[in-house]
């Protein structure tokens, strides 16, 4: 009873967790929380459980924390991603093999319990050899690019028929070597479900198979009829796959293209021109962005004016304002198609003058900038005007935003300014690009400052 | 095991309510804090050591605790780190 | 009712325009215009015609029983009044007063808007109020094609240009309308008054209020000052006058002498080029040196004594001070016809002659 | 160098600043300026003395390498030039054969900001922007001043005033500095431009642009247009007109004589009081009555020929203008010396006579 | 299986009917599904449950239908509150029933069982009888006011001592009489609760008897060992409880303060002065009053100028006409402080010439104007103007919103404008006051529109 | 048993996110809504009168049957009266 409490409470923990982790200004107590709930479940798990062995489990988990702590603690902040994919890996892993320990454990299994197993081995296995073919691909130890099997899609669906028939089998004659079989099969199954996706999409397929290990954890709930495994692993479940969705729906990709089209082996074509890629954000990505930088600098242009956002501009910057960000304008001499357009746009929205900096006042000190926001404009910001003696438009002073610590970019498509220049601040990997009318960017992008 | 189905219910409610409005720039450190959670299967690993009895039994549970554990404690740390930039 | 043509020098309004006839025709008068009253304002003699009235070669003040006008009428035409007669104008009672020995003798009555209260229901008539706002608007347009410089802020290649300071010092209806102009025309501005509401409704137009130093007066209306506190108050105006660009002062007291608010030697701080209007100068200036309707450099300072601004934009003057002539006779019909109920507040506030008597102390 | 005082009549810039003596004198000239050059400009010659410039009684032109003015030199002084010295100014090449011709025998450089390439680079350089940032502006003060209607609306007490309508024909800087000034100021403002790209610009500005049924031009540049091509577009703006209270026609072609875009007839349907301030009067006008520096009225219109209306805001006017010419300078001067680089395309573009020849096809 | 199948479904069908009805655009939906998962759940409890008795349980059924359908059919709307209630109390009842019922039929109890069944019987009569104060109250048929019993405190203390006495001893000598007692103390115990609570308090008593009655359905789950009734009553219980603390803070009321208030018998007073009342709202209720309107005119004043809050209203305007609302704003000669006072700050915003309208033009049309927006005006907007021609404005023409169908009034305080008078329009029952600057409010309703 | 406190625990959690988020002018239909919804307890009373074999039981269990018949149509319906207004 006391153990079940525990593990409720525990549950209880990892719902708060999750609860946390989606507020920008909870997030690290929910990470908090989570931590300690396991603490709580591990602890209890272990004075209870552990009636054998007790020593031979201290040992694995010193060697788990041992291996584990380090890696997180000393990955490079954009090796991340791939760090996860791992971690969910082992984890994937360590579901599959509980579900056969106890396999072999039990006698006289019934049909629930069989299925349950059949599919936290399945899922496990899945999840694990997926995640490490992602790791590879993020890790760049092998190409980004989708790998097209010969008969990528023929294997794929074999392996998948085969592991619904090992599946029936097992459970109708359970057997540990049909169960390994079904193990292998998994194996194969993540990989070739893996392999097709490219670029872009891998950290999708991440998070999917993330949301499997919670169903494989969750199912092995079920073999081991233990309530806190089949809540916490239905909870990632659930949520992983919401997430999934969203971080598709972020990307602008549907979610049934991205997992059939692994199997069709759609390429998944780069933006940009010429095969350059540029990051497009979402208007919460910019918002919290802003939200949480002390030093933002406004950079409007020409864009502005067609799109008559200045009111809008304005509003946000008093949003920011109010959540205790600096924030001035950088008034380009010819921003804009008459000398003084901009001060005509926001002398019309009431900005008052302070405000208004010129390129003396900014350029100076944009390395301390945290965020330069270019709100429709595109020459005078143009680092090409300051390197490239070739550009025609060599030798005008520009705002050196591509110094500031990072770069958001509104505009409605790639195309150039007025002087007909590409511009290589878009291809920056400082650069959020937020498509679309600025007008229309800018309020979205309040009423989300306003969300955080 | 009706109940474990209504759990099961319930708990997909909590798990696509809790997340449901989550900003995109949280969506990684979301999937790494539930890629934690999903770690507790070291609960699991670890009672199926504690009761194991033939060799294979040992040593897939221990390798489970072990693998289990590089989850759960990577996981948790590698979130933080994360959220290292919502300190403010 | 008759309109004759504006006699007084510079004079361009016109007390009647075509668009308030037929409202007039409907509440019973004829309506007789002077050939030619509303040249000035562009109101051709034909668009009168048209709305209904019928026009005049002479001055009809002599066959009407209402006389509008602008300004006073001069002491000829009063001479032709009917006995009984009713006139609506300015009268400016300070500076009138054989105007109205003969408006007594003739037991003429008289209205000055100059002296309608300043009640709710009197709103609509308040000419006062309707001319300071031309005054305030046209000030502002006169500071800006006198000053050398541009008013609104520009950033472009061949420099930046900072955007104009413009001091208002009097914050009444025309120092609002002053306030508002300069501030769509990109000027920063401040404003002062000695009324305490004031502050409050500068600052609605997104304008800075001066806080100075100095018991300032609740209430609607300004009250005469001490020289004492009008020394301190220049004292404490003076810096701020010497930053700006552009002073336009309105500050008045109604029925007295405008106050001194600006001295030579604050101009002569000033930036070369600055220009100050001073509205109030028919009433003597805020600025001792300025005269109306003409303009003279103090330095290097511009000073424009403004002489009748409303005048200067005649069609939209005259529309509004027409509509405002309506309202007050509305008030005064009965029965189609002009019977003036002195008992009525607002009527009783701006009758300055009655039945052969005066009924206003005159200052 | 040498910045001798404008000696053409109504001339009120100056062509050199106190404010850009110091980069000059950092740039490695020595700085001349006639006695009282910038007195019209509130330039004061102590002012320049402190800026570090000489001030000299007689012209300067006799001693300068280098002479900057706003207007062409006379022909008196273009002889006093030495041999191989460089001028900035505006030339007019087309009206100043003569003029031109002593530059070429005495091997004068020199260069004119009416031909300056407007490329990015010479944006900094470009005096024709500046000074039609400053046309516009004053176009719609000039207007504002002379309507005798309100430009913004107002409801009152005494009736409601509608918005002024202001069309603006043509939207380069000036037309597009127009629009903004009357938007500041309330009015309701359309305009049309034969540029594509002008559209956009207006809208961009809040005001309507008029969509005429005509193939327009791209391009940055407005070319001639064929005669047909202007009695149609004559037609389409009629009706636009005679619904405006005030029309300001910046219309130009580089070079060329002004399109004629507004007729007689178009004025006489405008509403009585309107106004018409046509800032390409000075090439020909895009009204053909209109005469530079004069006002005339067409009926109830008033049209005003604006002349030189830069110089009309003389402080903001000289100060863009002098940092336009130090600008300029910059390109020239290598080591402290002034020595221009005719392979510079900028240089190239607007340099007219240069060593004996000139470099241009004059029209 | 099958049974508890059905009954997932119909839990299903509550939660989906709960978070539809949390949000106006499918609210509609969530009650048609919150019905239709009803009558899945009573269906198949039917066909499987009702082995005995089946025709009298139709017949019972079908009386309530006959009573209850009408009932909701013919209330007046402004007489609903009172009407919830009594649903609310009849569904208090029917638990206790049930367990007492239930209690008869058992042999041999077990702790939590028993536990179950007195909490059941004591909080469903506590519901009763509190619901069918609060409709008597609400309908008028006694005092709307406080009602403070001379030993009230006392007496409430003293049936709350005796309720958990009876509890105790029922668990401990299960026994009839002791729970029909029981009954009777928590009869008592419900009205001694409610009747101190008066006025504008009612509304939430009612929310949380709501509470209690889903807490009591719960607890039946457990006598009944039924999983449905355990995840209906506690979904109710808890978004009961979650929408209680909602209401007492839409009305700045602690839910402390009233519960304890209740014991304490705090009077109640009602806002404004010489005890006249006023109706303040919440920015979301008028965000949705204007977000579902069809025709708004807004009617700015003075304080819209004091406030700068004119870029926030066009802003408004610009998504309520996004939402196909169609909106002008009513200029009246006077407002603001100086001629054309309104005109300068509108401009400024480039509010369009088009939507301003003048007296003439709006006040033919008034009565079909579905909300009219009043910022920071108030002689303009007086009806005393209009119709006591005692008053010091008598005469001057108005904006007749009063005749609107709704009239929304922002402003700081009950201070009148510029004349000094009081104005009637704050005390018309049309009237929802929204208190706060008004640059705050419009900002704050531009974002709860948004949120529609 | 601790089961069906999960599922308490969990369907607390449930009802709490579900609402925690509704607007003002909602507060009444959602309560009304959610006081339909606990109408259920007909369910219970279906229960207890089906297997009724005393007297006393069966007249509680009708009488339970019958007021939540009541609390369950009278519920819905008045919810339903009370969204008109959304229906746009
Ligand atoms: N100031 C002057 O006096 C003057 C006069 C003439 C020429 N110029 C020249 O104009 C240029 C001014 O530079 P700039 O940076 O201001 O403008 P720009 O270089 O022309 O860039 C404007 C940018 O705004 C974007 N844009 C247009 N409409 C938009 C909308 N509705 N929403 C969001 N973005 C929009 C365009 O990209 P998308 O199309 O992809 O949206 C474009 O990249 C300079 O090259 C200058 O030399 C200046
Ligand atoms: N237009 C003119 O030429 C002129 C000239 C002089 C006088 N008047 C007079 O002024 C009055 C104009 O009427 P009106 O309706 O415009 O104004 P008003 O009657 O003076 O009412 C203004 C209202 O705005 C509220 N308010 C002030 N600051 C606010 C803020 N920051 N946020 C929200 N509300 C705020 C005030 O209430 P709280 O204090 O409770 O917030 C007040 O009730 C008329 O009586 C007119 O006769 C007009
Ligand atoms: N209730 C109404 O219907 C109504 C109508 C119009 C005006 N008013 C009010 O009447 C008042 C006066 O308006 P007005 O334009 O006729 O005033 P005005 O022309 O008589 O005076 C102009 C301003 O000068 C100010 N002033 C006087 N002495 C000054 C000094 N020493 N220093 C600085 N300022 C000084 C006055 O306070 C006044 O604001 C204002 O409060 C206005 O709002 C009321
Ligand atoms: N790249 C740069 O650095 C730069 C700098 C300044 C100006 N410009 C551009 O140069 C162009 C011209 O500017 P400007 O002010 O010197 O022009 P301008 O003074 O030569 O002419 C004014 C306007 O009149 C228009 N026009 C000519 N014929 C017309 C007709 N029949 N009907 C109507 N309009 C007619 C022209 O299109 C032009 O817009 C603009 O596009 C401007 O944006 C570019």
């Amino acid at each position: 009873m006391t153990v079940q409490l525990m593990y409720l409470v525990a549950a209880l923990c990892f719902i708060l967790a999750l609860k946390g982790l989606s507020s920008p200004k909870y997030a690290r107590y929910g990470n908090f929380i989570g931590a300690f709930g396991m603490l709580v479940a591990v602890v209890t798990a272990y004075l209870h459980g552990a009636v054998h062995n007790g020593l031979w489990i201290l040992v694995a988990v010193a060697l788990g924390v041992v291996v584990g702590i380090p890696a997180a603690r000393s990955v490079k902040m954009t090796a991340i991603p791939q760090m996860v994919a791992l971690f969910n890996g082992v984890g994937g892993a360590a579901a599959a093999l509980v579900a056969l320990a106890e396999f072999f454990a039990v006698r006289d299994p019934g049909f629930l319990y069989l299925l349950a197993t059949v599919l936290t081995v399945l899922i496990g296995s899945v999840s694990f050899s997926g995640s490490v073919v992602t790791f590879l691909k993020l890790q760049e130890l092998m190409t980004t690019r989708p790998v097209l099997l010969p008969a990528g899609q023929q294997l794929a669906i074999a392996a998948g028929v085969s592991s619904v028939a090992l599946c029936a089998l097992t459970i109708a004659t359970p057997n540990g070597f049909l169960l390994w079989l079904l193990a292998a099969v998994g194996l194969a199954l993540g990989v070739l479900f893996v392999l097709p996706v490219g670029g872009a999409d891998v950290p999708i397929a991440i998070s999917l198979l993330n949301a499997f290990t919670g169903l494989a954890v969750a199912a092995s709930g079920y073999v081991l009829a233990n309530t806190l495994l089949i809540v916490a692993g239905t909870l990632v479940g659930a949520s992983g796959t919401i997430l999934t969705r969203l971080m598709a729906q972020a990307m602008g990709r549907s979610l049934a293209n991205i997992l059939f089209g692994a199997f069709k082996a759609t390429t998944v074509v780069a933006h940009g021109e010429e095969q350059r890629t540029v990051k497009s954000g979402t208007v919460e990505d910019v918002a919290i962005l802003l939200g949480y930088a002390n030093n933002v600098v406004v950079v409007p242009g020409y864009g502005l004016a067609v799109a008559q956002a200045q009111h809008a501009v304005r509003e946000l910057v008093a949003q920011l304002e109010r959540r205790g960000v600096t924030v001035s304008y950088g008034i380009h001499p010819v921003a804009g198609r008459m000398p003084g357009h901009m001060n005509v746009l926001l002398a019309e929205a009431d900005v008052p003058y302070e405000q208004l900096k010129e390129l003396d006042d900014v350029n100076p000190g944009i390395t301390s900038v945290d965020v330069a926001v270019v709100v429709g404009a595109n020459d005078v910001v143009n680092p090409g005007a300051r390197d490239e003696p070739s550009s025609p438009i060599y030798g005008m002073p520009i705002f050196d935003v591509d110094r500031a610590k990072s770069v958001v970019f509104m505009k409605r498509s790639m195309r150039p300014g007025f002087a007909g220049v590409d511009n290589e601040l878009l291809y920056n990997p400082k650069t959020t690009l937020l498509f679309g009318d600025a007008k229309d960017s800018l309020t979205k992008l309040l009423a989300a400052v306003k969300q955080l | 095991m009706i109940d474990l189905l209504t759990i099961f219910v319930l708990a997909v409610f909590v798990g696509f309510e809790v997340v449901s409005k989550v900003s995109t720039i949280l969506h990684t450190p979301l999937m790494s804090g539930a890629n934690a959670i999903h770690g507790v299967i070291l609960v699991g690993a670890i009672l199926i050591t504690g009761s194991a009895e033939s060799t294979l039994e040992l040593v897939l549970g221990l390798l489970a605790v072990f693998l289990a554990t590089v989850n759960v404690v990577g996981g948790f740390v590698v979130t933080d780190r994360m959220l290292e930039m919502f300190r403010k | 009712m008759g309109t004759p043509a504006e006699s007084r020098p510079a004079e361009r309004r016109v007390a009647c325009v075509p668009e308030t006839v037929s409202p007039m025709v409907d509440a019973g008068l004829t309506v007789h215009v002077q050939e030619g009253a509303g040249r000035h304002a562009h109101a051709l003699d034909a668009a009168y015609r048209a709305a209904g009235a019928t026009v005049t070669a002479e001055d009809p003040t002599a066959e009407s029983d209402v006389v509008v006008s602008v300004q006073p009428l001069t002491i000829d035409q009063a001479r032709l009044l009917k006995p009984g007669a009713v006139t609506i104008s300015f009268l400016q009672p300070a500076n009138e007063r054989e105007l109205l020995d003969v408006y007594k003798d003739r037991r003429v009555t008289s209205f000055s808007f100059d002296l309608l209260p300043r009640v709710t229901r009197a709103q609509s008539a308040d000419a006062l109020s309707s001319q300071a706002l031309v005054a305030g608007y046209r000030a502002v347009l006169v500071a800006a094609e006198r000053l050398p410089r541009f008013l609104p802020m520009f950033t472009t290649a061949a420099g930046t240009v900072p955007p104009a300071k413009v001091l208002v010092l009097g914050a009444g209806v025309a120092g609002l309308q002053a306030i508002a102009t300069a501030r769509r025309l990109g000027a920063v501005v401040e404003a002062y008054d000695v009324r305490k509401a004031a502050g409050e409704e500068v600052r609605s137009l997104g304008a800075k209020f001066l806080e100075l130093d100095l018991e300032t007066q609740s209430g609607v209306y300004a009250s005469v000052q001490s020289e004492e506190f009008l020394e301190r108050q220049r004292e404490l105006i003076g810096e701020h006058v010497a930053q700006s660009d552009v002073v336009i002062t309105t500050a008045a007291i109604p029925g007295r002498k405008a106050p001194v608010l600006v001295t030579t030697d604050m101009l002569k701080a000033m930036a070369p080029g600055s220009v100050l209007v001073d509205l109030a100068a028919e009433s003597g200036g805020n600025y001792a040196g300025s005269v109306a309707g003409q303009e003279t450099w103090v330095g290097e300072v511009l000073v424009h004594g403004a002489l009748n601004l409303p005048s200067s934009m005649p069609v939209h003057a005259s529309r509004l001070y027409s509509r405002n002539v309506l309202n007050l006779l509305k008030l005064m019909i009965a029965d189609g016809e002009v019977r003036p109920n002195l008992d009525d507040e607002v009527l009783d506030g701006c009758c300055l002659t009655h039945d052969g008597q005066i009924r206003k102390e005159l200052p």
